[in-house]
């Protein structure tokens, strides 16, 4: 189980082999990763800065993988997040889950992005023609975290 | 000295943190501050701060979503503050 | 959209890039990677052998890619499924779908990944210290395909 | 000649192919053969091929888990053979 917070790009096939770790338990991996789109709420999006509560941010990951390891009976959780500043198609986060069976591992997945979505401290700032501006939360991430 | 100031905790400065649309809002990441012995929960310290007047009345007035993290872990607003040495005010995430 | 069936090793990352694209419209991608147990149903699993219906195989995964498209807003499925020969760890199958949000790629790859359970003309054959045994379909299967 | 068979659809040659433990247990993979005017739907065919006796009557046997593919797509039992080409029994898949 690991957590990478960076300003590095992200490499999803490493997040996604890391948890597989060429283990013979492991039958399934699901694997999500979040890119960065060039347009949001109607606006061309050019650029984007993530901002995050460094201190909090890795621990924040860390509980959220820890939960998902003592709800499902999966192998390995790994998460890796993408902070500072992004151009469109850019990986903003990977997150994958190796399991013996295909249904935990996607619940276990989906379950890390829905509660990374509403509890670990990141901010989108997105660079639009219009100038900077925070992104707004979701209703639809409270409701997804809220199914869990 | 003030003898009722005796029956109170030493009071002790905790780090106030500001994370993105409220760093920008207040013009500010951070401050030091002692907080009065009345504000002893998460919930308190975001209606001592609103008190502040504008701009802290307006972007910590009821109903707007903001979240407290009290020493990196986030807090409900009956969480209690005993001993806490860096609480952050956080507008709702958008990270993932 | 693309399927393949292949004799030769697969390449997750590259089922994972074909979906991508490197399209500033993706704002999600789930990946799903079944790999090869080195244990099933209690014995240990030292070789395996995916057999297939060739000419059906093809047309069943890209059917059932086509229905993923019909059913939910995403932008591209790619399928990659491995056949002949397999060793422990190896990957059996991968599943990528790119969409704008989260929600949808991951239903419509768990969508595809039920539905090739249960629907696409693959069997294995596993080499056991007993001998070789056709591995028994799961009723779990049947349940999970049955929930779309 | 007998002439009610003018009456009949001239009869053609279907492919009948067997994968996976259906082949091991039947001993071929595929085989060519004319089906009987009144085998005319993909449940026909198991019930048709079933009655030839063993191995056939066991894999086959109502209640066994064997799905039909005509023309390489998964057919119903009530599916019906008219023009097919190609008919396929599949045990229960285990793919993916």
């Amino acid at each position: 189980m690991a957590v990478v917070v960076t300003s590095e790009p992200l490499d999803a096939a490493a997040v996604l082999a890391r948890a597989h770790a060429h283990d013979g338990a492991v039958g399934a991996v699901a694997l999500f990763v979040g890119t960065m789109r060039d347009v949001n709420d109607g606006s061309a999006v050019a650029a984007m800065t993530l901002e995050h509560y460094p201190g909090m941010t890795e621990q924040a990951l860390a509980d959220i993988a820890a939960e998902a390891t003592q709800r499902w009976p999966v192998l390995r959780v790994e998460i890796a997040h993408r902070v500072g500043p992004l151009a469109p198609t850019d990986v903003i986060v990977a997150v994958a889950v190796a399991a013996a069976h295909r249904g935990e591992a996607f619940a276990a997945c989906e379950f890390v992005m829905d509660y990374l979505k509403t509890r670990a401290p990141f901010w989108k700032k997105e660079r639009t023609p219009d100038g900077e501006r925070w992104v707004d939360a979701r209703a639809s991430d409270d409701e997804a975290a809220a199914r869990w | 000295m003030d003898t009722t100031q005796d029956l109170q905790p030493a009071a002790t400065a905790v780090r106030l943190v500001y994370l993105a649309r409220l760093r920008d809002a207040f013009g500010t990441g951070e401050e030091t501050a002692v907080l009065p012995p009345s504000v002893r929960t998460a919930g308190d310290v975001v209606r001592w701060l609103a008190a502040r007047g504008e701009p802290w009345s307006g972007e910590l007035a009821a109903g707007r979503a903001v979240r407290v993290a009290v020493d990196h872990a986030l807090a409900a607003a009956d969480t209690p503050l005993a001993g806490a040495r860096e609480i952050a005010l956080l507008p709702p995430v958008t990270g993932g």
